[in-house]
C-alpha cells in the first residue's frame, strides 16, 4: 500500500515535537476527519532555521509532515511557500490516491504557520495570496476513484 | 522469518487442516458434476448432500431447508432482495438496525432507492438493538425484519430470541446475518423463530467462497441467481463440491466442541481486554462487557489514528483491523463505532483484535508488550495529546 | 479399479496439477484477507490482482474491467440484471436466443414476468443465431443483446462479431456467455466490440465457484450483490483468494498453448464422430459440422431414448452427458435439440461427448467399440426400431 520511503518516515519521523516561543505555529485539519497537524516555525533572516510538527492522522499523514519538514528546512520563506503537496508525495515515491489528501494537508500547514508568521509581523508574501488558513479543509471525499 | 502474529480471525480464517484433506480429492479425482447422472456425478451428489445434512444440524433444520451460495454477502442479497421482492405486493417496509454489515445495510439502502422504505433501529452504547424501538417502527405493511446475530466489528450478541417472537407474533419474515455468531455460539433456527438465516464458510476456518442461505419451509422468497435446477431449483450455478464439502468438515469441527472453544478463546480475549485497558491509558472497551462474541476485543485509544496504530502493529508482526476488513478501503469511521456513540476522533482511534482457534497465550502477550510501546510513541506525536497531558 | 472414461468435460473439469498447486498456499498458509491492512491482507492483495491481469490479458481487456463472482450463473445474472435495471429508464426490450444457457434463458424468463420483453430469436439446423431476425427484432426500446458464445450442447459458435457490430450501430448493450468458449477459441472483446463477457473457471481446469464477468468501462450496470467494497465496490463478498489464484493458472495454461489444445482435441473428436456416424446406422450429427467448439461430439442415435444410453455407458465406465448437466434433473427433451429442429424422439435419443486434455486415443476407441454395442441391445428392445427393420 505504501512505498518503503513512505513507511520509513512513519517509522522514524523526523523533526516530531514543537518549538517553544516559535516564531510561527500553524495547525490544519480537523479531529473529526481523522487527522490534525500542527506545525512550529523558528525563522531568522527569512530563513526557516527550525521546524517541528506534531499529527494525529494516519500513517501518510505522518510521514508526509516528516517529510515536509525536512524539505523546508534551511529554506527561505518563499522557498517553502512554493512547497507542492505533490512534490513532498513524490519525495515519498509517491501515495495511494486515496491518500494524496494527507499531503495536501501538510502544505497547508506549512503555509499556515508562515501565515502565522506574517500575521504577527505584519509581513507580506506573494506565495500566501488567497490563502485562509481557516477554511474548512473537508478534503476526505475529493481524491476518491470510483 | 520475523514474528507475525494475526489476530483478525473476524476478516477471515486459516483453514484447518482437516478441512484441506477433505476437500483435496474433490478438486482433480472425485471431481463430477453433481448434476450428472454418470459415477462421476453421483458421487458428488452423495457428498454435497451429507454436508448439507451436517450443516442442517448444527442450525437444528433440515437439509431440505439450507441453500449454499457463494458467500455470506450472497446470503444475505438473497435474502433480503428475495423477500421483499416476493412480497412487495404485502408491503413496502423493511426492519434492520444501523450496526449491520455492510452487505445487509448496502443491500437496505439499494432498496430505498427502489422505492422501498427502511427503518434503521438505533443501539445503545454497548451496541445492543433498541427493542422498544423495534417494537414501536413495526407498521402494518412491514414484510421483513433483518438483524445480524453478532456483530463484527464490535461483537455484540443482539436479543435474537425476543425479535424473532416480535417478528413471529406481527407475521413479519425474520433475517438473521449470523455469519459472524456461527461457530461461536449455539444457533437453534427453530427455538430463536428464525426464517432466514445468513452463513460464511471463511470465518470458520472453512473454505472462502461458500455461503449458506437457510429457508425456512414456506417462506417466500425469489430467486437472486437464475438458471439451472440446482439447489433444488433455487440457487443456480454448477455446485461447488470441494467448498461444500470443506463447509461441511469445518460445522463438524466447530460444533463438535463448542465448549471449548468458546472456552479458550474466551479466557484469552479477556486476558487481552484487561491487560490493555489497565497497561493504555485513555483507552476504553467497545461494544458489551459480556454479550460479546468469544474472539472478539475492540478497543477505543483516544488521541491517536487507527491506521497509524494498525502499520506500527503489523511492522512488529501483529495483524488486527480498524472496523471491518471490507469497509477498510474508505476513510469514514466506522458506522458501528458512531452507532454506538463515539466521536469522530475516538472512533477513528480504535482497533480491532480477533481471537481463534490459533491464538496462544503467547500471541497475548506479545501484543500486551507491544501495543503499550506503539501507543506512547504515537501519542507523543499527537497535538490532542499535549494538551491532555497539560491540563492534567 | 473398473476403467472410467470423462467424457463430460463441458459439465465440469478436473483441476490440473499446476492450478491446484498455485491454490494449495493460500488455503491455510497465504491466508489473509485482501482488504486488510495488515501484511496478511497486503501479501494477497498483490496475488489476485495478478490474477486478474492475466486472465485480462486473455480477453484482451484491462484489468479494471474485470470483476470476479461466484460463477458463471452468477456472471449471467448480473450481467443481464444489472443491465436493465440500469437502462429501464431508456427501454424495456431484451433479444436473445432460443439456444442460451439456462442461466441467461431463466433470467430473461423472469425479467418477462417483472415486465421487459424478451425476443428469443431462432437458430438453424447447425443452431446458428439467425441473423436477420436478430436485426429485425432490434427496437428502439432494445436495451440489451445477449448470444451466448458457444453453445454447451452442441458447441456451435455463433457470429459474435457481427452480432458485436449490430449491437455497436444501434448503441445497444452487448452481453456474451463466454463459458464454453473460453480457453478453445481466442476471445477479443475489443475486436468483438462486447461490452459484457460471462466466464467460469472449473470448464477451464480451474476451480469451481469462481467465475468472472468483464464490464467494458462506461457500461451501465448496477450492482447483482451489495456489501463491502470489494472488486471497486461493485461485487460485494470476501475475495475467494484461491479460487482467484487458480483462476489466474488456468487462464494461463489455457492461452500459453491454445493451438495444441485445440488440435490435441479436434483431432479426437473427429474420429470420435466419424467412427460413431459410421458404425451406429440412423445417427446423426448435431451442430455445425465445422463452427463447433473443437471438444464437442453431440449425438441423435434414433429409436433410443438418452437415458438409457447413459445409464449404460455409465455401467462400462463411460460418462458423458445428455443435454447440459444442470437440466438432467428436468425430463423435458433439451431446449437447444428442439431449437435445432429434431422431433421429440430423437431430441430424446442424443448423446453429448465432450472431449478435453486429458482424453486420449484409446479413451475415444473405447467408446467407438462399446457405444455400438450398446446401441444394438437398447433397439433390439425398441419398439419404433421393429419397425424399421421391418420397412426396410
Ligand atoms: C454456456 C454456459 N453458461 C453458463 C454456465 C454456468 O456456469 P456455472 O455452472 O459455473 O455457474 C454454464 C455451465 O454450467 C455454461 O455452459
Ligand atoms: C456479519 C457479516 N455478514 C456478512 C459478511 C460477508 O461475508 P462474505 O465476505 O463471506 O461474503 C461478513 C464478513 O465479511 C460479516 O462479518
Ligand atoms: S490524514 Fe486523513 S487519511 Fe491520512
Ligand atoms: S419413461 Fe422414464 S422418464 Fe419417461
Amino acid at each position: 500500500m505504501y512505498s518503503e520511503k513512505v513507511m520509513e518516515h512513519f517509522m522514524n519521523p523526523r523533526n516530531v515535537g514543537e518549538i517553544e516561543n516559535a516564531d510561527g505555529v500553524g495547525q490544519v485539519g480537523n479531529p473529526k476527519c481523522g487527522d490534525i497537524m500542527k506545525m512550529y516555525l523558528k525563522i531568522e533572516d527569512g530563513i526557516i532555521v527550525d521546524v517541528k510538527f506534531k499529527t494525529f492522522g494516519c500513517g501518510s499523514a505522518i510521514a508526509t509532515s516528516s517529510m515536509a519538514t525536512e524539505m523546508i528546512m534551511g529554506k527561505t520563506i518563499d522557498e517553502a511557500l512554493s512547497l507542492t503537496n505533490r512534490a513532498v508525495a513524490d519525495a515519498l515515491d509517491g501515495l495511494p490516491p486515496v491518500k494524496m489528501h494527507c499531503s495536501v494537508l501538510a502544505e497547508q500547514a506549512v503555509k499556515s504557520a508562515i501565515y502565522d508568521y506574517a500575521q504577527k509581523n505584519n509581513l507580506q508574501f506573494d506565495g500566501l495570496e488567497g490563502f485562509d488558513p481557516n477554511e474548512d479543509h473537508d478534503h476526505h471525499h475529493e481524491e476518491h476513484e470510483d | 522469518m520475523k514474528k507475525r502474529v494475526y489476530l483478525d480471525y473476524s476478516a477471515t480464517t486459516p483453514m484447518k487442516q482437516e478441512v484441506l484433506n477433505a476437500m483435496l480429492p474433490h478438486f482433480n479425482v472425485q471431481f463430477g458434476n453433481p448434476s450428472s447422472i454418470h459415477c462421476f456425478g453421483r458421487e458428488n451428489k452423495a457428498v454435497i448432500d451429507q454436508a448439507r445434512q451436517i450443516i442442517a444440524k448444527t442450525i437444528n433444520a433440515s437439509a431440505d431447508e439450507v441453500f449454499f451460495t457463494g458467500g455470506g454477502s450472497e446470503s444475505d442479497n438473497w435474502a433480503i432482495k428475495g423477500v421483499v421482492s416476493a412480497l412487495k405486493g404485502k408491503g413496502k417496509h423493511i426492519i434492520t438496525s444501523k450496526i449491520e454489515h455492510h452487505a445487509v445495510l448496502h443491500t437496505c439502502e439499494f432498496l430505498e432507492k427502489e422505492g422501498f422504505e427502511v427503518t434503521f433501529v438505533d443501539v445503545d452504547e454497548f451496541g445492543i438493538v433498541d427493542l422498544n424501538q423495534l417494537q414501536r417502527s413495526i407498521r402494518p405493511d412491514t414484510i421483513l425484519i433483518t438483524i445480524m446475530y453478532a456483530n463484527n466489528e464490535i461483537g455484540t450478541i443482539q436479543p435474537i430470541k425476543e425479535i424473532g417472537e416480535l417478528a413471529k407474533k406481527h407475521n413479519i419474515t425474520f433475517h438473521v446475518d449470523a455469519v459472524q455468531a456461527y461457530g461461536n455460539v449455539r444457533i437453534d433456527v427453530q427455538e430463536l423463530k428464525i426464517d432466514l438465516l445468513s452463513l460464511s464458510a471463511h470465518k470458520v476456518y472453512g473454505p472462502k467462497g461458500i455461503g449458506l442461505l437457510y429457508i425456512k419451509k414456506g417462506t417466500k422468497i425469489i430467486q437472486l441467481i437464475h438458471g439451472g435446477a440446482q439447489e433444488k431449483r433455487r440457487r443456480a450455478g454448477t455446485e461447488n463440491v470441494p467448498a461444500i464439502v470443506g463447509f461441511g468438515k469445518a460445522a463438524e469441527l466447530a460444533y463438535q466442541d463448542l465448549e471449548g472453544h468458546v472456552k479458550h478463546l474466551t479466557f484469552l480475549r479477556d486476558k487481552l481486554i484487561n491487560g490493555l485497558l489497565e497497561k493504555i491509558p485513555y483507552s476504553r472497551l467497545n461494544g458489551h462487557p459480556t454479550k460479546r462474541l468469544p474472539g472478539n476485543a475492540n478497543i477505543s485509544i483516544e488521541y491517536i489514528e487507527g491506521e497509524a496504530l494498525l502499520l506500527s502493529l503489523d511492522m512488529v508482526g501483529i495483524a488486527c483491523s480498524s472496523g471491518s476488513a471490507c469497509t477498510s478501503g474508505s476513510l469514514d469511521p466506522s458506522h458501528v463505532l458512531m452507532a454506538i456513540g463515539l466521536s469522530h476522533e475516538v472512533a477513528h482511534g480504535s482497533l480491532r483484535f480477533t481471537i481463534g482457534d490459533f491464538t496462544s497465550e503467547e500471541d497475548v502477550d506479545y501484543v500486551l508488550k507491544e501495543l503499550p510501546i506503539i501507543v506512547e510513541r504515537l501519542r507523543q506525536m499527537s497535538p490532542l495529546y499535549e494538551k491532555v497531558k497539560g491540563g492534567n
